[in-house]
């Protein structure tokens, strides 16, 4: 192929193809290597953050396809992520099973709560579904509470950690890898799915149902299908988290889990899968970087007390000037950035309409 | 009988906060999340003020409300204003935001403890026997009374001016609005200072019945239901989503259990909107013609 | 032009989308005072740009007036919100959006700001003078207006413009979607009304026939510039715009639409 | 070279009134200590982290301190929703968890507790509504009891529990009230109490729920007895309701018994917080228990030695309460509670003790 | 010019009635359409020709009569079913998914001839694969047939309306149907561009075969290009006929066209 005079596609399989350009495989080798280097050079603390990124980025991403794609605003994400947790939180205590029988059940409950969630989407929509949603979340809540408390686990189940072929996942490294490899898998699930015929079913349904339907796309069919997908994929980042957290307890599952969540799609910038990652590293260092930042700042003793307040009433205020100031989120500053060495110097100038 | 004056407590205090949802998603479908705060920093407010004005505590009440219409027109105006015309959701994040930063100024300012802005006034919560059997405080008593006072106040404006078809206009396609020369700033600033009044009157209410505490603002979500089944863009819809959530929650505790009284509103919310998508008053809102 | 001071006045106007893309570049144009001037243009000239210039409507797409001037009464006013641009009396009817869809049709008029000093019966007049003129519109005024058809959407548009009492009113593609007798009619009311409150208009029109029997003058758009304009009887005499606009043969009758030869590619205008 | 202990609690949540002031007590009782010398010359590091109650950031602080391989020991000061993921960590790298100002979870208690879990609060769910039980029997035989707890596990746990225990005892009782969190209106609530002709209302719950049911019921023109678990607030609390029918139970003496250890609270903390100084006592309480565990330890001193050390030790509270924290091999709580009744003395015009010290074994 | 392979109409309505509440829109309506045929449908604004074709598509339920295509009553389907049996169409309002390509907005006019599932979707290999790629081809048939290449990778919300409209047709003809419902193609566009559409129009008739009820305002393409039209007013059937015939009729020029009626 000649590079010299520039980068020609000769088929439509080569259209297809993730890694396209030369620069675009240094950059993923690059890539790769530093996530494979990152653990063995970084402190714990970091190795913490980073594994908790890689479970967000997994239930971003399927709140992305359900929000960002396919349209369907859902405030029961936690509501989902408990159902995975405790899944595998009951399964192991009752029963004493073992990761993978407490994994795929976790998928199964949480294909089936998808069914139930995406019911009220077939009639809802907008903020309408969402609050339907965060309903539904008050309903998961409460059952996972009354069991939690009819069997006397008040303050949580304590789960061991899994053993994968009898080697018991319990560093941070180990984890790391693992979470990463799920993350990754995620990931190119997704990217695989938007880019095909499901996708775009996903994104005509948003854009326009009644125009969808009439193309011959089953929108019912569709949307109760994301909701299974979404939240399946959401369900197992539960249970992950159950896993990787070594306990489930339901009040981990506020409605400010939620917030975190739908915070990830929005700050990362709807509608784009790099977002979801972008916004998951984002909304889960956020509050590290606050915290590092004033403590850096030389804080005068007689306030010391009143650091936590501050650091919390700090983390809204750079939400707010984040979504204020950039609403197109991450990614539109990733785009922007790109475009403008992409085009510089130059600018694109007018080019004729025409009707066809 | 008692049951019936609890309900119609829990009514007023429902539809006035459920109004200011009404109000503020009236222009700019943007549902206000950190409605609960705003009512926690109104209340905070008044017990500031009550404090500061121990004797007169007229001067306070009146300065909070005073208080309460220009924090709602002060966020309009330097945060809200620049969300127009961005992503719904995105506002809606914004809202949660600004609840996250309140929640954090109001702890730090007023720590986290109980405070009792009636205390500082100088008055007493004497119970009143209402006959029958039935007694309320008498915060409880004016706490209906404001609510009807409020009420009447926004439907005698919204049916003279023009405002409330606007207000919808704003909501709908705020640009298109602007170009049929409506005030778009007005509209939104109006809505967001009476959202911040009722809600904020709803938290005095509360905080001088029962003292006030950082749980305050999350009362405010438990009026999500109210608006929801009453139809989000409607004040009659608030009323009788209030009347609606507030009897089923309270029947709930006398007849069923008191645990369930929390889902509850939200099976009936459930329940209402698979019959009625858009709540009993509200306005169908996705029309999609071909 | 006429000798009467223009109303509006493009002035080497330029627009760019999301900082990349030129849409119009060194437009300049003139409406005087109780003309009625159409701007004619093929799809993609630029023709919703300019409009969307003028009103302030730019911002949603991410677009600026990166160069140039826009001149109203005098003063400048581009890159205004469009709030105010309304206020000094610019009314559009834009070439989508244009009704409130979950606001019935006379909240529709309702929501209308009528300009100052309106009173409330004055507007109700207004109101009812509308439905005079489109009766379908009245019979369909408490529908909601999402759900009127294409050309009610249409009627209703220009019925809630007309209600501000604009100086200046500026039409995107007047004719679309309407029934030849209805824009039959509302042409003569234009021309009506130019006369009756000294409306001024400024009309983006694809059915050059049409627009070029009302109009005072003519501009033509394309790739974003201005390459031809003057009175319509000049423009009509003019080849290409006979040849493209008008769709006439050379001898001046009319070429039939089943004539058309197969992968003929248009010739471009390169003023 | 400090000794570093790291302390995660709710210092802006919901229980921000009660963790906070622990965690001011602590950081007081601390700064003293360094001032003068320290702990066997090294001085005490506390450092602090807030986790609002919520569980998860409750891990992300336990994670955060278990990595950090100079910290000693976890002070967990928050609502027990967060002590599992605290426990979880400790488990995974063997780190002393203290339990201060909460509930104290069941792995602290006899008779086979958890090697690294040891609790100083005062609270002891199920023994204490049993005493409260014990109590209201021994002021009116045959009362008719109604429960109130707020909706949340362990309130709701021990409540029933209460319920039990009266029933045994053969009282009349007469359904169990939960609210949820967030109560607009307790009104309700208390209706169906009064209107269920309670005579005594027991409560152990959160302050909110206690108080604010009261006060609901007094609106409603109840005459019963009212009593409930004395949570730090409870001093300042009875000084403004002054009810004769407003009672609390405690394990923590109250400052108006002005014991020397009291007035040297008083002095230490003066200006130091935002909190009425009667808030500090439970942080007070598990510095003191700390202090007495690092100088056991000795030094230098690490995780497991400090572990060791802590199982059997005493310590002597000096009147802060009925009497000493023992830990032995079998019990992580302490071998005996000590209970107190307060009351409001209308006559009088002040707090009254209307039970003094009442010891219970621990089993 | 109707080429009646088969002498059963393509598509058959028989008494048609739509009702909203209280509001009629259609009125008896009943018209044949035969294969290869272009039928003019043609009335006031208003009238209920847009409905017409949403009861055809099944968007709008007919309240009363009958739809029958290639002999199979539609009554019983989804609108995505009867998408699927063969009828495509275009939105009078646009109706395109703004926030895809072009190409996207035709791919997913070809959804129904796709065979993969999420699974396969999702882990993108073997079937799934093949058939992006064939699928990939036939839409690239479309786009040269309607001569889009250059817009091919651009966002349907950044193309001036003209090609919108254009692209709108294109994916219609992507579905690959048997019968073309085309609501008012022509508005927005401007004479050269009406030319262009023209031309599609009839090579489809021509070349493909496909059966057409086409909603229009632009009284010289009707006349020039239809072969049959059908007026309506408030619902209702007014007349039917030849072009010329129907277009000098008095009621026609009185309700529709007004005075200029060519
Ligand atoms: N939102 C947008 N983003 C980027 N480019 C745009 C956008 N809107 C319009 N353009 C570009 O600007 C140019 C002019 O478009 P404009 O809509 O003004 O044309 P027009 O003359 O109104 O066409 P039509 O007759 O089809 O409505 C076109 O080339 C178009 O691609
Ligand atoms: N879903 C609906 N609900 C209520 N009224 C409707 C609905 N759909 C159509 N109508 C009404 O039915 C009538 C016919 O509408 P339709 O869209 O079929 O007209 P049309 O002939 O296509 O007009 P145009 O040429 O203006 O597009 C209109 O008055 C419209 O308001
Ligand atoms: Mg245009
Ligand atoms: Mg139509």
């Amino acid at each position: 192929m000649a590079y010299a005079s520039g980068y020609f596609k000769t088929d439509y399989a080569m259209e297809l193809r993730l890694i396209e350009t030369r620069w675009q495989k240094v950059s993923a080798a690059v890539l790769v290597l530093a996530l494979g280097v990152f653990p063995l050079i970084s402190p714990q603390v970091a190795i913490g953050i980073a594994n908790q990124v890689f479970i967000a980025i997994v239930g971003a991403a399927a709140l992305m396809l359900l929000t960002g794609y396919a349209g369907q605003i859902s405030l029961g994400h936690a509501g989902l992520l408990a159902a995975g947790a405790l899944t595998t939180g009951v399964l192991f205590k009752e029963l004493g099973a073992t990761f993978w029988v407490t994994l795929p059940a976790s998928a199964v409950v949480g294909g089936l709560l998808g069914l139930v969630f995406g019911l009220p989407s077939l009639r809802l929509k907008g903020l309408y579904l969402a609050i339907t949603t965060l309903a539904l979340h008050f309903v998961v809540a409460f059952v996972g509470g009354e069991y939690e408390t009819r069997r006397g686990f008040s303050t949580g189940i304590l789960i061991s950690p899994p053993a994968i072929g009898g080697f018991a996942l319990q560093e941070q490294q180990h984890w790391y890898y693992v979470l990463l490899a799920i993350a990754v898998a995620a990931m190119l699930f997704c990217i695989n799915l938007l880019r095909t015929r499901t996708g775009r079913a996903l994104m005509a349904i948003r854009d326009h149902d009644i125009v969808a339907e009439s193309l011959g796309i089953p929108v019912r069919r569709y949307k109760l299908l994301i909701f299974v997908v979404s939240s399946t994929m959401t369900s197992v980042a539960g249970c992950l988290l159950a896993y990787y957290r070594g306990f489930v307890s339901i009040e981990a599952f506020s409605l400010y889990l939620t917030i975190d969540y739908v915070a990830m799609v929005i700050i990362g910038g709807l509608g784009s899968m790099l977002g979801a990652v972008l916004g998951a590293l984002f909304v889960i260092t956020f509050p590290y970087v606050i915290e590092g930042l004033l403590r850096v700042l030389p804080i005068p003793a007689g306030i010391a007390n009143e650091m936590f307040a501050i650091n919390y009433a700090a983390f809204g205020l750079v939400m707010i000037l984040f979504l204020v100031f950039e609403p197109l989120g991450l990614v539109g500053i990733w785009r922007r950035v790109r475009n403008y060495f992409l085009l510089w110097p130059y600018r694109q100038t007018a080019v004729g309409g025409g009707g066809g | 009988m008692q049951t019936v004056a609890n309900i119609a407590v829990l009514v007023a205090i429902y539809a006035l906060i459920g109004s200011g949802y009404v109000l503020i998603y009236r222009v700019s479908r943007v549902l206000n999340l950190a409605q609960g705060e705003l009512m926690m920093l109104v209340a905070y407010l008044l017990f500031s003020l009550a404090t500061l004005f121990g004797g007169h505590p007229a001067s306070a009440l009146a300065g909070a409300v005073l208080l309460s219409l220009l924090v709602g027109l002060v966020l309009y105006v330097v945060l809200m204003r620049r969300m127009t015309g961005e992503l719904v959701i995105a506002a809606v994040l914004v809202t949660i935001a600004l609840g996250i930063l309140l929640r954090g100024l109001m702890v730090l300012v007023w720590t986290g403890q109980m405070a009792r802005p009636l205390e500082k006034l100088g008055w007493q919560n004497s119970p009143l026997a209402l006959g029958h059997g039935v007694a309320l405080s008498s915060v409880a008593v004016t706490t209906i009374f404001v609510a009807i006072a409020i009420y009447v106040g926004l439907f005698v404006f919204f049916r003279y001016t023009a405002w409330g078809v606007r207000m919808r206009a704003v909501g709908e396609n705020p640009l298109l609005a602007a170009q049929r020369g409506i005030k778009l700033h007005v509209a939104y600033a109006m809505a967001w200072a009476l959202a911040t009044f009722s809600g904020g009157c709803a938290g005095m209410l509360l905080a001088l019945d029962s003292g006030l505490d950082g749980t305050m603002a999350i009362i405010g979500l438990k009026a999500f239901p109210v608006v929801l089944v009453g139809g989000l863009d409607s004040l009659r819809g608030a009323i009788v989503g209030a009347l609606i959530v507030a009897s089923a929650e309270v029947l709930a505790i006398q007849l069923i259990d008191p645990l369930v009284s929390d889902v509850v509103p939200f099976v009936v919310l459930i329940a209402m909107l698979a019959v009625r998508p858009w709540g009993l008053f509200g306005t169908e809102e996705d029309i999609q013609r071909v | 032009m006429s000798a009467r001071g223009a109303l509006l006045r493009l002035e080497q106007l330029e627009v760019v989308y999301q900082k990349v893309v030129t849409a119009i570049q060194g437009v300049s144009l003139e409406v005087a005072e109780g003309q009625i001037v159409a701007l004619l243009g093929s799809n993609g000239a630029g023709k919703t740009t300019t409009l969307r210039a003028i009103t302030g409507f730019l911002g949603v797409d991410d677009a600026r007036v990166t160069d140039g001037r826009v001149w109203f009464e005098g003063r400048s006013i581009e890159n205004q919100p469009p709030q105010l641009v309304a206020h000094q009396g610019i009314a559009i009817v834009p070439e989508r959006q244009k009704v409130f869809e979950t606001l019935t049709v006379t909240e529709n008029l309702e929501a209308t700001v009528p300009g100052a000093g309106t009173t409330r019966a004055e507007q109700r007049r207004r109101v009812e003078r509308v439905f005079e003129h489109f009766p379908r519109l009245h019979a369909a005024r408490r529908r909601l207006a999402g759900y009127l058809s294409g050309g009610e959407r249409q009627m209703l548009a220009i019925g809630a413009a007309l209600l501000c009492t604009p100086r200046l009113l500026l039409v995107d593609e007047l004719s679309q979607g309407l029934a030849p007798r209805i824009v039959e009619n509302l042409l003569e009311r234009l021309v009506e009304l130019r006369k009756e409150l000294g409306l001024t208009v400024l009309l983006v029109e694809q059915s050059a026939h049409v627009a070029l029997q009302v109009a005072d003058h003519g501009y033509i758009l394309e790739n974003g510039r201005v390459v031809l304009d003057g009175t319509p009887q000049r423009l009509r005499e003019h080849k290409d715009v006979q040849e493209f606009y008008l769709g006439q043969a050379g001898g001046g009758e009319r070429r039939s639409y089943r004539d058309v030869k197969q992968y003929r590619r248009s010739r471009r205008w390169y003023g | 070279d400090s000794y570093v202990l790291g302390l995660t609690g709710d210092l802006t949540g919901r229980d921000a009134a009660n963790s906070g002031a622990v965690a001011d007590g602590i950081r007081i009782y601390f700064e003293r200590v360094n001032r003068t010398g320290g702990i066997n010359g090294h001085k005490v590091e506390v450092l602090v982290r807030d986790n609002q109650s919520e569980p998860s950031r409750a891990a992300t602080d336990a994670q955060t301190f278990v990595n950090n391989e100079d910290l000693l020991l976890m002070i967990t000061a928050s609502l027990s929703s967060t002590y599992a993921p605290t426990i979880s960590e400790s488990k995974r790298k063997g780190v002393p968890v203290l339990f201060a100002g909460g509930v104290c979870p069941r792995e602290v208690f006899p008779p086979k507790p958890d090697p690294l879990l040891f609790c100083t609060s005062g609270y002891a769910a199920e023994t204490d509504v049993k005493f409260a039980v014990d109590y209201i029997q021994s002021v009116q035989k045959n009362a008719t009891l109604g429960l109130i707890s707020m909706a949340i596990p362990i309130s709701r746990g021990s409540i029933d529990q209460a319920a039990e225990y009266a029933k045994s005892k053969g009282m009349k009782v007469i359904g169990h009230e939960s609210a949820p969190p967030p109560t607009a209106n307790y009104t309700p609530y208390a209706t169906k109490l009064k209107e269920g002709g309670a005579d005594w209302v027991l409560s152990w719950a959160p302050w909110v729920t206690q108080v604010k049911t009261f006060e609901a019921l007094r609106q409603l023109g109840w005459k019963g007895n009212f009593i409930s678990y004395g949570h730090n607030v409870a001093e300042e609390e009875l000084k403004r309701i002054k009810d004769p029918g407003f009672l609390v139970f405690t394990t923590n003496g109250m400052f108006s018994d002005g014991q020397p250890v009291h007035k040297d609270v008083l002095a230490t903390a003066e200006g130091k917080t935002k909190f009425p100084i009667t808030y500090l006592n439970e942080g007070w309480v598990a510095a003191m228990t700390l202090e007495a565990a690092l100088k056991k330890a000795g030094w230098p001193v690490n995780r497991a030695k400090l572990a060791s050390a802590m199982d059997g030790l005493s310590v002597d509270l000096r009147g802060l309460r009925g009497g000493p924290i023992t830990w032995t091999k079998t019990n992580h709580y302490r071998e005996q509670l000590y209970y107190r009744v307060y009351g409001w003395d209308a006559a009088g015009n002040r707090i009254k003790t209307l039970k003094d010290w009442t010891s219970r074994e621990v089993k | 010019m109707a080429e009646a392979s088969d002498d059963r109409p393509l598509l058959q309505l028989a008494g048609v009635h739509l009702h909203f509440g209280g509001l009629v829109v259609l009125n008896g309506i009943s018209l044949d359409l035969q294969r290869g045929e272009l039928l003019a449908l043609i009335g006031p604004n208003g009238a209920g020709k847009t409905s017409v074709l949403n009861c055809i598509s099944l968007l709008y339920r007919p309240t009363q009569g009958r739809i029958v295509f290639e002999g199979e009553d539609l009554a019983g389907l989804s609108p995505h079913g009867v998408a699927r049996r063969g009828i495509a169409r275009t939105f009078q309002l646009g109706g395109l998914f703004p926030h895809l390509t072009v190409l996207q907005n035709l791919l997913v006019g070809r959804h129904a001839h796709f065979s993969s599932n999420v699974v396969l979707d999702g882990v993108f290999w073997g079937r799934a694969r093949a058939n992006e790629i064939a699928q990939r081809a036939a839409a690239e048939e479309i786009i040269e047939f309607f001569e889009l290449e250059r817009h091919r990778g651009e966002l349907v919300s950044k193309l001036p309306f003209g090609v919108q409209k254009i692209v709108g047709f294109a994916r219609a003809l992507a579905m690959e149907p048997r019968l073309l419902l085309l609501d008012e193609p022509s508005a927005g566009l401007n004479r050269e561009a009406r030319e262009d559409l023209s031309r599609f129009i009839l090579r489809i008739k021509h070349e493909k075969g496909i059966g057409m009820i086409w909603v229009e305002h632009d009284m010289q393409m009707v006349a020039d290009l239809a072969d049959r039209i059908y007026v309506m007013d408030y619902g209702a059937h007014i007349a039917d006929g030849e072009p010329r015939q129907i277009l000098a009729d008095p009621r026609v020029v009185e309700i529709y066209l007004g005075s200029k009626g060519n």
